[in-house]
């Protein structure tokens, strides 16, 4: 087995690659891709703690948690690529830098 | 097994760089499928790594939910919006500052985790397989009512997305 | 332990691991000749024909005289073609379907691997080959390869969400039946399911779920009459409709792969897989010819419906996942869930499941007189003027659509 | 049920009906005015119910005292009781309330029309005579000082708007105002006078206050002022009962206040709220009786009011101002009954006062509603064509100067007695002089009002006897005002219920015996009718020559009387010259310093600097994302480090 810190420093750049992706591009779905490395990163660390904690703790809330995520981001990922379709439909472009009506 | 580098930890690094390889070709890939494509490498990796961490039934989810189902929507999505009709630059202006601030991002975090003494067990051959039944009997028992409660979240969403994406009254 | 077995040799496991996948690998392959070969000389009985006789004995060679042309024959990629995504799609779409064969039962020892959560494994692994589908129809620039691609997906989503549902029902039932023996949480593994099955196969526990998962297997096989993904008179044969040689050669082999590999699980989870029926306790010898007799036996059927139905239209096929066999498989699963939890005996599940088969198939019946009727009024009130050119598109399937 | 136990139930039902008139009362058929009328009915006969169940305690020997009630605030430090003392002095004012309100609500109802024909904001009358009655009745129920004043400054709210009722006259604005600006002044007193005891003896409960002021612990603070400190508090609590009963120098409020409709005078400003600072002086009196020089100020004003408004009264031609002065002048009465420790005497002239002035001031209501003249110039002659009204006037005007056997008389008799066995024959010769002036202004008022000849054809043209629900009242409290001094004697308590008489039945703090002496009963008898004499000899008919050449006699005198020795311009002088040039510099203050350096000037400051910040807001959420990222970077670095 890796230790625990390996993988969570593994975590952490998957984590932060997937903020650097959210932070650079400007295609919504691109931006989803990114977003759904970092929930990966999170559930990933999750397991992690929880298979680690498994023997001292006998907590495995971790693993559930990370089951959890992977459901839930199957609907955000439904719910957001409906927004994506409807907004391109309404304003012709997937590019979340164009669509600045929240603002002054 | 106590010292040196055993197999198990070969393959992890093996598969946290094709993980993170991936990653990185998400964030940087020039063609939107590309980009969804190396998305499926780095899931794979992580369900790899859940397959490294005996949660198998978490890495099979992991495969069926994201490799198939979410990877297939987002690859209609593509298909929707015709990504590749209308070839356009897909960086952002703030492209510099946002590499910056996740890079300090990454060194705040693993500066974090390098800090920490993690309480881990003494020898990692004690670390028992999670099983099937206790992950189980964890959402069934304890997990229940979150369970309900996300599937009942999970089909409102769907009822949403449906709604969104279908067209209006008058859109014909 | 295959070799071990047989030979009475011991080996590391690594090397039994792969001398197994060499000889499933093998296996595959003979039968994927095996199936081209046999689906051409069947259908070609079914329409009065007599199929391959010139390539060997009875043509028996003929995949291996295809497999030779396809090798040979030059590997065509269109210029507009995205490259990446054109020349990898065909691995992405093959890799899955032979990674399943890991947990599949041959006989009670002659597996890969017996995995505890065999069946999710299947079919999560199952589900990246239509990643390899739609890479093709994108990659390949062409409108007839994205929209059989679409379909494929489209059908792939919708029929997995049912297929996998009976797949719990079955699971709950096992799951039932083992923990008498003390171990429930080996539901998952097809192994187990198989070997539970030695006096009773579970197609007269499930009914239903073997209805709903052939018909799924059909549409996830592109199987007629589901297979609008690669119909030639809609979309030209589909998301592989650019390829050649090899490549589409690949695609072939997915597809017969895949059908070699759902039938074995169909039998394994339905017929018994390699049990002697009814009890009768067989060899190891015996237990190979038996799945293979029964695939068999579910192959020409599978052939058979190519040649006996006629291609649905692709909402047709939408609504009857969703409306029809989903519905159904869920209440099949709270069906078995209630009565599971009160104890209910065997015969409860299977009469039970029966009674919803029959439903289903009353409902279907009602469906098509209904549609039929509204067709036949549709007709009754076009006008009957001979210059409208149009008559044609008024047929009663045409306007009792949707 | 024992009825004193649910003394809530008497200030509950006149709220109640205030809030159905306040919701419903505009499309209630009349205005909704048999609700308040049947509210007052309710409370009068409950009243009853209650005296009984109290009487029965005192005959039972269960002390007369009863506090009920529940915490209405409790930060165990600072406890507030929604709590009611059902006692004999709260008796006596809620036997004034009840019966006068019902009068005054039955009186109302023919009153607020002109010629059947309701006024305008004839509901709104009724709603607020119904919160006015369930104030007062909360006032005098209260067991702690917080709830009374609550009480207190929810009848001066009512007074205000009643005052004020005809908002259509500037005047009648303007006396709202005053009034509620001049009593606002003793109100302030008496707050902080409630917070000085609450904050020496922790308690709002007046029963803790008397104790702790008899126990001299209201002293034993360390920071506290010592007897200076008591003092303070105690002449801050008069301040607020001055304030409300109109005593020197915050008279000015109530003869403006006459501005109100004439059942509103009678009921607010002559029986009942204006009564509430003898009533509060009163309940507290043990506080003022051991605080040094307390009583003797209580006296003093009382003493100097009685004097000086009694000769305000002689100068006034508008019946109703010369009532409203009269009204000063008896309360200055009562509270000099009051500053020789006499709570039963002063208790008692309250009560006899309070019958015979709201039938004084329901009468020149009946004239004034009649004639549509409230100038006594102008009327004359009136007797015989207002006989009920005329005679209810005369007998209430003779009760008041004090002739015997009407009860005006016992208890200014009282008074006399307390104040000479107070030992202080001046004190006793000048209250003399008062009463002598009653006798003169009520004379007075009476024979230019009802006798000598018609001054105004067209008023005593509109001159006709009124309604029986006008006239019912009148006769009501005449008869009261007949038999009401009776309850001074022993026999006539003892039959009624309360042993001793009135005296004995307000026995706070101690029981004072009814002292009727002959002597002194002649001398002020024959005082009053001194005054008679002196006012038929100076106004009947053709001898108001007499009058004249007094008036010619001394002008600067004369002018000083009939100015109200000038308190209102002496008021108006100090408002101009030392107020407003101080409010000048205050307002400055608050508008330049307070308001736009300090609020403005932060809120200028935020609105510049979000002019230019807002350009960050691009709207662009990748540009929302970077932020966020950066903050949670720099969080975690700043974690990072912190801990080292």
């Amino acid at each position: 087995m890796p230790a625990l810190e390996h993988i969570l420093v593994v975590n952490a750049i998957l984590f932060a690659i997937g903020a650097m992706g959210v932070l650079t591009r400007r295609n919504a779905v691109l931006i989803l891709l990114s977003v759904e490395l970092m929930l990966n990163a999170v559930s990933l660390n999750m397991v992690a703690f929880a298979v680690y904690g498994h023997v001292d703790f006998g907590n495995i809330t971790g693993i559930v948690f990370a089951f959890f995520i992977i459901v839930i981001a199957a609907a955000e990922v439904a719910l957001a690529l409906g927004i994506v379709v409807r907004t391109f439909r309404n304003r012709a472009t997937a590019n979340v830098d164009e669509v600045n009506l929240l603002k002054w | 097994m106590e010292d040196g580098v055993t197999a198990t930890q070969v393959v992890f690094w093996i598969l946290a760089v094709v993980m993170l390889v991936s990653a990185i070709g998400v964030i940087t890939a020039g063609n939107i499928v590309y980009a969804a494509l190396f998305f499926i490498a780095a899931l794979a990796g992580v369900a790899g790594i859940y397959l490294i961490l005996t949660v198998e039934f978490i890495a099979l989810v992991q495969l069926l939910i994201y490799g198939s189902a979410v990877v297939i929507l987002i690859l209609f999505a593509l298909m929707l919006t015709r990504a590749r009709e209308r070839p356009q630059a897909l960086f952002g202006r703030s492209r510099p500052l946002g590499i910056a601030a996740a890079l300090g991002l990454m060194a705040a975090l693993i500066g974090g985790i390098v800090a920490t003494t993690w309480t881990t067990p003494e020898s990692s051959s004690a670390i028992q397989p999670v099983g099937l039944q206790t992950i189980g009997d964890a959402i069934f028992t304890i997990w229940i009512v979150p369970f309900i409660i996300v599937g009942v979240l999970l089909s409102i969403a769907l009822d949403g997305a449906i709604m969104l994406a279908s067209p209006d009254e008058d859109d014909n | 332990m295959v070799l071990s077995e047989f030979a009475g040799v011991s080996m590391p496991d690594w090397l039994d691991a792969i001398l197994r996948i060499i000889f499933i690998v093998a296996l595959m392959t003979i039968m994927a000749f095996a199936l081209i070969y046999g689906e051409r000389k069947i259908l070609a009985r079914f329409q009065a024909r007599v199929g391959p006789t010139r390539t060997g004995p009875i043509g028996t060679l003929q995949s291996i005289a295809d497999a030779l042309k396809l090798i040979t024959k030059e590997d065509v990629r269109p210029i507009t073609a995205d490259r990446w995504a054109f020349e990898l799609a065909p691995y992405m779409a093959f890799v899955p379907v032979f990674l399943v064969f890991v947990p599949m039962p041959f006989t009670e020892t002659w597996f890969i691997r017996d995995l505890n959560l065999g069946l999710l494994f299947v079919f999560a692994v199952l589900g990246l080959n239509i990643v390899g589908v739609v890479m093709a129809a994108w990659g390949s620039d062409n409108k007839y390869a994205l929209l059989g691609g679409v379909r494929a997906a489209a059908q792939a989503i919708s029929y997995e969400i049912p297929m996998l549902l009976i797949v719990v029902a079955v699971v709950m039932v096992a799951a039932g039946r083992l923990a008498v023996d003390g171990d429930a949480s080996a539901a998952g593994s097809i192994n187990s399911i198989v070997g539970d099955q030695t006096t009773t196969p579970y197609i007269l526990l499930q009914p239903l779920g073997f209805f709903i998962f052939i018909i799924g297997m059909l549409a996830e096989l592109h199987r007629p009459p589901f297979d609008m993904p690669i119909a030639e008179s809609e979309v030209v044969g589909g998301y592989f409709v650019e390829y050649s040689g090899m490549r589409w050669g690949l695609f072939f082999l997915a597809e017969y792969t895949a059908l070699f590999l759902l039938v074995v699980l169909a039998s394994s989870l339905f017929l018994g897989g390699w049990n002697w029926p009814f009890g009768a306790d067989v060899g190891l010898g015996l237990q190979i010819v038996l799945t293979l007799v029964k695939t068999t036996v579910m192959i020409v059927l599978v052939i058979g419906s190519r040649a006996l139905f006629p291609r649905l239209r692709i909402d047709q096929l939408m609504s009857f996942s969703w409306k029809v066999l989903l519905p159904f498989a869920i209440v099949q699963v709270i069906a078995n869930g209630i009565i599971l939890s009160y104890g209910g005996a065997d015969w409860v599940v299977g009469i039970v499941s029966f009674g919803l088969l029959v439903a289903l198939g009353g409902l279907v019946y009602y469906i098509m007189r209904r549609k039929q009727g509204e067709g036949a009024r549709t007709v009754q009130t076009t006008p009957a003027t001979p210059r409208v050119i149009t008559a044609p598109e008024v047929t009663p399937v045409e306007a009792g659509g949707d | 049920m024992i009825w004193a136990d649910h003394a809530w139930i008497l200030p509950a039902i006149p709220a109640i009906s205030f809030v159905v008139l306040f919701l419903f009362g505009r499309k209630l058929p009349r205005g909704g005015d048999f609700i308040s009328v049947g509210a007052a009915l309710a409370v009068f006969v409950l009243f009853f119910f209650v005296l009984e169940s109290h009487l029965d305690w005192l005959g039972a020997g269960l002390g007369g005292i009863r506090n009920v009630g529940t915490d209405w605030i409790n930060f165990d430090s600072f406890v507030v009781r929604l709590g009611f003392t059902v006692d004999s002095i709260a008796m006596v004012m809620v036997f004034v309330v009840a019966t006068v309100a019902l009068m005054v609500n039955i009186y109302s109802t023919n009153y607020l029309r002109h010629h059947g024909r309701p006024e305008p904001r004839y509901w709104w009358y009724f709603a607020v005579l119904s919160l006015f009655v369930a104030m007062m009745l909360t006032l005098v129920l209260a067991d702690n000082l917080l709830l009374m004043f609550v009480a207190w400054e929810g009848v001066g709210l009512c007074s205000f708007l009643l005052i004020g009722f005809y908002y259509e006259r500037r005047s009648a604005v303007e006396a709202a105002k005053k009034a509620f600006v001049t009593t606002r002044l003793g109100d302030v007193g008496l707050f902080i006078g409630i917070v000085l005891f609450w904050r020496a003896t922790g308690s709002f409960q007046i029963s803790d206050i008397i104790a702790a002021a008899e126990a001299g612990r209201v002293n034993d603070l360390p920071q506290v002022m010592g007897d200076g400190y008591l003092t303070l508090s105690t002449l801050m609590l008069f301040l607020g009962a001055a304030g409300k009963s109109a005593q020197v120098p915050f008279h000015v409020w109530l003869p403006d206040a006459m501005e109100g409709p004439t059942p509103v005078s009678a009921l607010i400003h002559a029986a009942t709220m204006v009564v509430a600072g003898v009533y509060l002086v009163a309940r507290l009196l043990p506080v003022f009786e051991v605080t040094p020089g307390a009583s003797n100020v209580v006296l003093a004003v009382g003493l100097i009011t009685a004097l000086l408004a009694g000769m305000m009264a002689l100068a006034q031609n508008d019946i109703k101002r010369v009532l409203a002065y009269s009204t000063v002048s008896q309360l200055g009465f009562m509270f000099v009954a009051l500053g020789v420790g006499a709570v039963g005497i002063a208790m008692f002239h309250l009560l006899t006062h309070a019958f015979f002035k709201a039938c004084l001031f329901l009468g020149s209501g009946s004239v004034i509603h009649m004639t549509e003249e409230q100038d006594a110039r102008k009327l004359g002659g009136l007797w015989w064509r207002m006989p009920v009204t005329a005679s209810t006037f005369i007998i209430s005007s003779i009760a008041l100067a004090g002739i015997p056997p009407l009860s005006g008389f016992f208890s200014k008799d009282e008074i006399f007695v307390a104040t000479l066995g107070g030992a202080n024959t001046a004190v006793a010769i000048l209250l003399g002089v008062a009463a002598f002036l009653s006798a003169l202004y009520m004379a007075r008022l009476v024979i230019i009002t009802f006798f000598g000849p018609p001054k105004d054809i067209a008023v005593i043209r509109r001159a006709r006897e009124a309604d029986p629900t006008i006239l019912i009242p009148l006769v009501f409290l005449t008869v009261l005002t007949f038999l009401i001094g009776f309850v001074a004697f022993d026999q006539v308590g003892d039959a009624l219920g309360f042993p001793g008489g009135i005296n004995n039945y307000v026995y706070f703090p101690e029981p004072h015996d009814f002292h009727f002496s002959d002597s002194i009963a002649a001398v002020t008898g024959t005082v009053s009718l001194l005054g008679f004499l002196t006012a038929w000899w100076f106004f009947w008919g053709r001898n108001s020559h007499r009058a004249q050449a007094v008036r010619e006699f001394q002008p600067r005198l004369a002018a000083v009387i009939e100015n109200k020795f000038y308190f209102d311009e002496a008021y108006q002088w100090g408002i101009d010259r030392a107020m407003l040039p101080l409010a000048r510099i205050v307002a400055w203050f608050d508008r330049m310093i307070v308001n736009d350096t300090g609020i403005n000037a932060p809120a200028d400051a935020t609105r510049y600097a979000a002019y230019w910040l807002r350009y960050h807001v691009t709207g662009r959420i990748p540009d929302y994302a970077l932020l966020m990222v950066v903050g949670v970077a720099l969080a975690g670095g700043l974690a990072f480090l912190l801990r080292g």
